[in-house]
């Protein structure tokens, strides 16, 4: 019932939202169905502390301890976004950018944005599984080129094209998944791609097949991801989508597609029985964290910028994940959920940075604690946050990863130590003078809504020295889950 | 023995074929051309579609056959027709790397293709398994032509090529995907679709072209 | 520590600060014998003192605390090293309240708040004399250190009265690593008291005095008690070099009986003597260096300290 | 809640454990930070209250420290309901730690009442601001040093570091704030880095990172020695060793007077902390050759600090380069410990190690003392130049007899303390040529000369210092208005002052502290059997120092000597005007420079600078010098690396060429190539 709830309240705001996106209480409108779903989410998320995993709907549908703090966490940040949303889109408005009409766009694909999430997280089978991804990528074009401006065009463009290219990859990996499954369940009716089927057979599942497989779902799926070198939608379409969009595209959208990665890994690496999965995961980790490092270092546009960072904290995730064991896991674990939390922070104060100096370029924006302390201090802690200082919880798991690599792949770690030096100088010079220094714009006219902000990093600041028992539980049994 | 042979034999010309229209698409340059070697495409799979159905009695692959029929053979070239008709495209401007080379590289997809699939294939239970290499040949050729060419509305075809290798592949590995994932993929396929015809528009209004050299405005440096 | 060793504490003291001024006019008359010079007498710096003393103070008008309390500072500090050099006995009550590597520090300190004075009223010449004097410091030091360290792997000690005792132990012995040791030490006190070649105690031309630059706006009192101190300088520098290199006549532990005191005294001013005579003999035959040849002299007496330590680690001697 | 439950258990257990009563007292100081937030811009509660609370604090904290050095056998450990799922934050007092903590409770609380008057509205960030971050500073500081696993002492070390940094940046509004702001947090990043690995190596496999593994674990000579190098790169950088040092000069003088103090006086300990908890407690094994790498580069620091010292102009840049001359000597030290205890010679390497310590507490005194003395001065004249400063020891008398306190001690002058660790340091050096190693017992004691070659430049430098600022005739005129700074900062000041004379006048206080630590490190300790008044820390027949004889010493004998002045000269004092040569023109301008003082070094070290000159040409009229002297290192180290990353990052720009065919192709590419590796493999 919890089920249904999160994947139909979504769907229905959509629905709703396509009918009145364009009043004014649309906004609100879009805060409360997300809200609903945050609260199903949590009836959900209960069910399963309480019950443990469950499947459900002939199997079709999968609640574990690996999608289950992913479901909550996209609930969550759908719906603070949506609360960042209201007075973001209305200022973007007022200054011309939007009309109503795209507003309505925006509200109803933003629900079925959060429903094509919420399927590709809960959903058993590795074809709906593909199925949701592809809805996922085609209800954010439309959301990144909702300005309509030539750059967000080309944005939009690009975003489809390599991420469409990249799911028919993944299409392909899927039919070679199904084509071994057969071999090993035999051909009845849907069971054949339920994970959980696959998961329980695969050791006696074609490793070679499985091998070719995964080469495809992992160019697939990490297009989306952001792994370098199938990375480049990512800063066009960070840069130019309206702000809240590249909050849950960098926030959720590449969680999900990485969970994607992690399930086809975890099957594979189950039938090859060799560290193939493991070893290209890391190596993509790597080149995704120094590549997105020295990307960084360049960058003139803030949202660029931080979407670079995404690609190097998607590096150092999928490179903790092909680390392997019980603690990197964990700390991959941690790392996408903090990592969320803290870029969506980030591109919320970001988003009003850029409209209170009125450029998205780093060097029109000055001085930020001298016009509106809240947003240069909400900028200035989260870029910190997310280069990795303590106590923030992304230290936390960057602690655990470094200290893992160190000890089990010493080579590893001066990329490591490159990636996040270079990132930090790369970040840090650029936002000290965004937040420090004189100013002579003007506040905003709504007051932003950067409630969102602090929320965001104070649980990410209690991560980093305190996590709930339950959730470390979860982690942990996520962890050995991934194996 | 001897029917089953026969059929197995006519799937392979249809492979066969299959690929020579890939090559056809990869050095064609008539975008009207391009749509209706696309169409071809699409009869093809259709055909092939229809005779494993009946081959190995799967009632479900009829309907994905009459899918394929209704999206790919009617519904998107006529969209597409109707598209660069009132875009007014009628040639992709150069490629960007020229057809002889291309050739030259699509034949080396091609084998690489071949030895990819031939271990596999062998474990196939299914007819059609030989032509799983064609289909993997398919989607590389497809993807070259994405890489080689200019225009977008060429890009997209070669995109939609990809998806009829895919289809080729489902089919001849596994007789084909389970219905709910071939009605989501087609949906997708649609809507995607769709969502390509709103941006030509756009981009066209924007840049007054579908030259995709317009589109390098975003890069580094 | 009974009431007699407090006496012989004080009758040291007394002593260094009594002989202090002879031994610089004993240099002085020298030096004037060896130029051909007719010489002053051996007391002259003694009524040198008694005129300054007897002086109005002419104290420029905006000297602080500080400028006033340095001579003072300068003399008592003097007179405390006196006070710990064994220069007649080695049972002295001071003896463990510096080693030798501290009895440096007190002369550094001396030396600091000497530049310091110079530099209070904020003449060029002042700083310009505390900024040579503290350079000519920081180049002496090290080969001071090395003088030092020569003697602590002879005698295993650090403390003036152990090593005095030490090389007692074995009469009129001379180690090769001594002698490198010894020419570095007197290359050292040359420098450190202000004497050719580094600077020229007798001149006052402007541009080439250190310790002179520094004293210039002293007078009177002042003047009397900051030269009186660099006299115990030169005595008590003597008198560690005595300590190091030629330490027969002191008086040792359990052999400090009057008899032995008056002794010591007369071996000591027998030492003065031919030191004395053999400064104004080595500043006689040399020139004064030019300010920067000074890192070059130094750095010969450093040379000549290292090269001792490393013979005698060589050659275990 | 879970704090709620902390505090309980503090409560609770307080009368058992000075451990809980040490966590309460740091968590008093992040609560009177947060109270700070309560008003931010009233800058009355801040100075009136949280400040001297604050200070209170430090003491009781000193207090603490001071009682675990003495009862320090049994170390005290806790374990906090904080922390990760399986990595809760263990806290442990024991000697070394205790140490530190005395450190940074005296320091600290001379400090914090300084800060109180200190701290004014209108610069920069809101007081209540300024308190946050201040105390956090110090809470921080407080838990590295209690922290006994990796990753709450990577925390608090962190934290440590981003709250300096916040407020060496409170003026933000001045680039070259920023600028060193971020040239500091970055490389303090980048070192926390490398502490992480050196932790990753330690813990050797077992996945606890608590310290008490880490003691247990065995690792191999190579993985060992890496775990060395990375902890020395990581402390080395927070501590300013060269080449590591570039931050320094910028970060401490760009802060408020009271932070650089804490920073160059409390924070670079930490990292000495560090390093000796790392190398003395953690690792089970030292080789010779770190111990010859430590004092290679402490020496090197020392000598490279002193020697820029002396030719700065700016009066906190000066201390700052001092401060990376006292921390190469504070390696130096551990270095000779390193090489003594891998040789077994534990006597002596406790000698070394007692003097890297108690030098260690004495820079915290002096450095902290003179940095706030410059922060009065700053307050006063406005000014930080030495070329705009001068003759103010008649304007802020108090201010300048402190000063000169800190300045003696500071350059290693008895009877002051700073005197007593350079003494001991040169003792410990005495015995080098016992190694039994043919080339090391030749080399080594060489060190000696450079040892005191670094100390008798540091005096070279504070005459400088002291005598630029204090001395001579004012070189503005605004100079006369400036005046003493309030009670508070007095306060401050003579408190720091006393610490200093203190350990100069009885140093077997600090010896006997120093010797609990070494007593646990390595199981020796100095000498100290002696009466209170005098130390031999080997034996009296081998060396043997007296502050308190010294002194008394000097004192009777200046007494008597002024009475004897007073009763037998009968002159008079008459004031008049200084000599002026005959050339009665002469203004205050015309007194010797900064850049004066520092010329015989500069042309005695040319070699170590990069100097560029301005000079006249023959027929300018209004003739201007000028010379610019820069540090080669940053031209050839830092400067190398930040243009290859700009060169790499270009490079790597070009992948995104905006062309979405070459997307394709790279995507296209990596499919194939993978499929090839699959294949392969």
């Amino acid at each position: 019932m919890d089920l249904l709830l999160v994947l139909g309240l979504p769907l229905l705001g959509a629905l709703l939202l396509a009918l009145f996106g364009a009043r004014r209480f649309a906004a609100e409108l879009n805060v409360g169905m997300s809200l609903a779903t945050l609260l199903a989410a949590a009836l959900l998320v209960l069910r399963v502390i309480r019950h443990g995993p469950m499947l459900a709907w002939h199997e079709q549908f999968l609640v574990d301890s690996f999608n289950v703090f992913l479901v909550a966490l996209t609930a969550f940040v759908g719906f603070t976004t949506a609360i960042f949303s209201r007075p973001y889109m209305r200022i973007e408005e007022e200054h011309g950018r939007l009309n109503p009409r795209r507003l309505r766009l925006y509200h109803s694909m933003y629900q079925l944005f959060m429903a094509a999430m919420f399927l590709a997280l809960l959903t058993n089978n590795m074809g709906l599984l593909w199925v949701a991804m592809e809805a996922a990528t085609l209800s954010t074009v439309l959301l990144v080129s909702l300005y309509r401006t030539r750059a967000s065009l080309e944005a939009a463009w690009k975003y489809f094209i390599l991420c469409g290219v990249g799911i028919a990859q993944a299409l392909f990996g899927t039919i070679l998944l199904y084509f071994a499954a057969e071999q090993a369940l035999g051909r009845e009716g849907m069971t054949a791609l339920l994970w959980t089927h696959l998961n329980a057979v695969k050791g006696q599942l074609e490793p070679r097949v499985l091998g070719l497989a995964f080469v495809f779902l992992l160019v697939g799926y990490g297009t989306k991801v952001g792994l370098a070198p199938l990375h480049n939608w990512l800063p066009d379409a960070h840069a130019e989508g309206p702000t809240p969009v590249s909050a849950v595209l960098s926030g959720l959208l590449l969680n999900v597609a990485l969970y994607a990665v992690i399930r086809c890994k975890i099957l594979v690496e189950g039938s090859i029985g060799s560290s193939l999965p493991s070893q290209m995961l890391m190596g993509f980790g790597l080149l995704s964290a120094v590549l997105g490092a020295f990307f960084l270092w360049r960058q003139q546009d803030i949202k660029r910028l931080y979407g670079y960072s995404s690609i190097e904290h998607m590096g150092i995730i999928t490179f903790a994940f092909g680390l392997g064991g019980p603690v990197a896991n964990f700390a991959a674990l941690l790392h996408m959920t903090v990592h969320s939390l803290t870029k969506s922070s980030i591109f919320f104060a970001a988003g009003h940075a850029s409209q209170t100096a009125g450029t998205q370029r780093m060097d029109g924006i000055r001085g930020l604690v001298v016009i509106s302390p809240t947003i240069g201090w909400g900028l200035m802690l989260g870029s910190l946050a997310i280069l990795g200082m303590p106590p923030f919880g992304v230290f936390a798991s960057e602690f655990l990863i470094l200290t893992t690599a160190m000890r089990e792949h010493p080579w590893s770690t001066p990329f490591l130590l490159i990636a996040l030096g270079v990132a930090f100088a790369g970040i840090f010079r650029r936002v000290q003078p965004m937040v420090f220094g004189e100013s002579d714009a003007r506040p905003l006219p709504h007051s932003p809504a950067l409630v969102p902000v602090f929320v965001h990093l104070a649980m990410v600041l209690t991560l980093g020295v305190y996590m709930p028992p339950p959730l470390a539980e979860w982690f942990r049994a996520a962890a050995r889950l991934i194996g | 023995m001897h029917h089953s042979h026969l059929i197995a034999e006519l799937l392979k010309l249809l492979a066969s074929i299959l690929l020579l229209i890939s090559f056809a698409m990869l050095s064609q340059r008539r975008t009207q051309r391009l749509i209706t070697l696309f169409a071809l495409q699409g009869v093809i799979l259709f055909v092939s579609t229809c005779i494993v159905a009946y081959s190995a009695g799967l009632r479900e692959l009829y309907y994905s056959a009459a899918l394929t029929l209704l999206l790919k053979v009617i519904a998107l070239p006529w969209i597409f027709n109707r598209l660069i008709h009132r875009l007014g495209i009628r040639w992709d401007s150069e490629p960007l790397v020229n057809i002889p080379i291309t050739m030259l590289v699509g034949l080396a997809l091609v084998i690489f293709a071949f030895g990819l699939a031939q271990p596999i294939s062998m474990m196939a239970t299914t007819i059609t398994r030989n032509t799983l290499g064609i289909a993997l040949a398919v989607i590389l050729l497809a993807f070259l032509m994405m890489i080689s060419r200019r225009m977008a509305v060429t890009q997209v075809i070669g995109f939609l090529a990809m998806e009829n290798g895919l289809f080729f592949a489902a089919t001849s590995a596994t007789y084909g995907m389970p219905m709910v994932i071939e009605l989501g993929i087609a949906l997708d396929l649609l809507v995607g679709v769709f969502i390509l015809g709103i941006f030509f528009f756009q981009i066209r209004e924007q840049f007054e072209s579908l030259d995709l050299s317009n589109l390098e405005a975003l890069r580094e440096d | 520590m009974g009431v007699i060793s407090l006496v012989r504490q004080f009758s040291v003291v007394l002593l260094a600060v009594a002989l202090a001024p002879l031994f610089a006019g004993w240099i002085a008359q020298c030096r004037a014998w060896l130029q051909s010079r007719s010489a002053p007498p051996l007391v002259q710096p003694y009524r040198m003192l008694r005129k300054l003393f007897n002086k109005d103070v002419a104290l420029a008008k905006d000297a602080s605390p500080l400028f006033r309390a340095t001579p003072y500072i300068l003399f008592g500090t003097m007179v405390l090293a006196a006070a710990i050099i064994p220069s007649i006995a080695t049972d002295l009550p001071f003896a463990r309240v510096a080693d030798a590597i501290a009895l440096i520090g007190i002369f550094a300190t001396a030396r600091v708040f000497l530049s310091l004075a110079a530099m209070d009223i904020g003449t060029a010449f002042g700083t310009m004399g505390a900024r040579r004097d503290m350079m000519v410091g920081f180049l002496a030091e090290p080969a001071l250190l090395m003088v030092l360290f020569n003697a602590f792997l002879l005698s295993g000690s650090t403390a003036l009265p152990s090593l005095v005792e030490a090389y007692s132990a074995h009469p009129l012995s001379m180690n090769p690593s001594l002698t490198f040791a010894a020419v570095a030490f007197v290359m050292v006190l040359l420098a450190e008291n202000s004497r050719i070649p580094i600077d020229n105690p007798t001149t006052h031309l402007e541009l080439t005095m250190i310790h002179e630059a520094m004293v210039l706006e002293y007078s009177a009192r002042h003047l009397a008690l900051v030269e009186w101190a660099s006299d115990l300088k030169l005595f008590n520098y003597a008198c560690i070099g005595f300590a190091l290199f030629i330490p027969w006549g002191i008086a040792t532990h359990g052999a400090d009986g009057g008899l032995a005191l008056l002794l010591a005294v007369a071996v000591l001013i027998v030492k003065l003597l031919l030191a004395g005579a053999a400064l104004a003999l080595v500043e006689a035959l040399s020139a004064k260096l030019r300010i920067f040849r000074a890192p070059e002299y130094l750095a010969m007496a450093f040379l000549l300290a290292v090269l001792g330590l490393l013979v005698h680690i060589l050659l275990g001697a | 809640m879970s704090l709620y439950s902390l505090l309980f258990r503090c409560i609770l257990t307080l009368s058992l454990h000075d451990l809980h009563l040490l966590l309460v007292l740091v968590l008093g100081w992040l609560i009177l930070g947060l109270a700070g937030l309560l008003r931010p811009h009233r800058v009355g509660l801040v100075a009136a209250v949280l400040f001297p609370v604050g200070a209170v604090i430090a003491l009781g904290v000193a207090l603490l420290g001071g009682i675990a050095l003495m009862a320090a056998h049994i170390p005290q450990v806790a374990v906090l309901p904080l922390g990760l799922p399986d990595l809760p934050f263990h806290v442990r007092l024991d000697a070394l730690s205790g140490f530190f903590l005395l450190l940074l409770g005296v320091a600290g609380a001379g400090i914090s009442i300084f800060a109180a008057g200190y701290f004014r509205s209108g610069e920069g960030t809101a007081p209540g601001l300024h308190c946050l971050q201040y105390h956090t500073f110090l809470a921080s500081m407080a838990l590295v040093v209690l922290a006994d696993d990796a990753y709450f002492f990577m925390v608090a070390w962190e934290t440590m570091a981003l709250s300096s940094y916040f407020l060496v940046t409170s003026q933000h509004r001045i680039p070259e704030i920023r600028r060193a702001g971020f040239l500091y947090l970055l490389i303090a990043h980048v070192g926390a880095l490398c502490i992480l690995l050196s932790f990753g190596v330690l813990q050797g496999g077992s996945w606890q990172f608590t310290f008490d593994s880490m003691r247990s674990a065995r690792l191999t000579p190579f993985w060992a020695s890496t775990a060395f190098l990375l902890a020395l790169v990581g402390f080395g950088a927070k501590a300013g060793l060269v080449p590591l040092h570039v931050w320094l000069p910028e970060a401490h003088p760009a802060a408020p007077s009271p932070v650089s103090a804490m920073m160059s006086g409390l924070m670079l300990k930490t990292a000495v902390y560090g390093v000796l908890r790392i190398t003395f407690d953690l690792l089970h094994i030292r080789y010779w050759w770190w111990g010859v790498l430590v004092l290679i580069v402490g020496l090197f620091s020392g000598l490279f600090g002193a020697i820029f010292a002396a030719v700065q102009t700016d009066m906190k840049r000066l201390l700052a380069y001092s401060s990376i001359e006292n921390i190469g000597l504070i390696f130096a030290g551990i270095g000779l410990a390193i090489l003594f205890e891998a040789f077994n010679l534990r006597l002596f390497a406790a000698l070394a190690l007692t003097a890297a310590l108690i030098h260690s507490l004495n820079h915290s005194l002096f450095k902290s003392l003179l940095f706030l003395a410059t922060g009065s001065v700053l307050h006063a004249t406005n000014h930080r130049s030495l070329g705009k400063l001068g003759g103010l020891i008649r304007r802020m008398p108090w201010v300048a007899t402190l000063a000169l306190i800190g300045t003696l001690a500071i350059a290693g002058l008895p009877p002051l303390n700073g005197f007593i660790s350079e003494w001991l340091l040169l003792q410990s050096f005495l015995f080098t040529p016992q190694i039994p190693h043919a080339f090391l017992n030749m080399v080594v004691p060489l060190g000696a000369a450079a040892l005191v070659l670094i100390a008798a430049l540091a005096a070279y430098v504070m005459v400088k210092f002291y005598g630029i600022i204090f001395l001579g005739q004012p070189r503005e005129a605004s100079l006369a208005e400036a005046h003493d700074p309030g009670w508070l900062e007095r306060l401050g000041l003579a408190w720091l002052a006393l610490g200093c004379v203190l350990i100069g006048v009885l140093p077997k206080i600090a010896l006997r502290a120093a010797g609990s630590v070494t007593g646990a490190l390595l199981g020796q300790a100095v000498n100290v059997s002696t009466p209170f008044w005098w130390i031999a820390p080997i034996a009296p027949a081998q060396a043997s120092y007296s502050g308190l004889v010294l002194v008394g010493g000097i004192v009777v004998v200046v007494g008597i000597t002024y009475v004897l002045v007073r009763v037998l000269a009968h002159g008079r004092v008459r004031r008049t005007v200084p000599w002026d040569c005959g050339y009665p023109w002469q203004t205050s301008r015309m007194q010797d420079t900064a850049e004066g003082f520092g010329q015989p070094i500069l042309h005695m070290f040319g070699p170590f600078f990069r100097i560029e000159r301005d000079t006249p040409s023959p027929s300018d009229c209004s003739p201007h010098y000028r010379i610019h002297i820069e540090d080669r290192l940053w031209r050839a180290i830092y400067q190398p690396i930040e243009i290859a990353v700009q060169h790499l990052s270009n490079a790597i720009g070009t992948l995104q060429g905006g062309r979405l065919a070459t997307y394709l192709l790279y995507s296209f590419l990596t499919l194939i190539g993978l499929l090839v590796f699959v294949l392969w493999a």
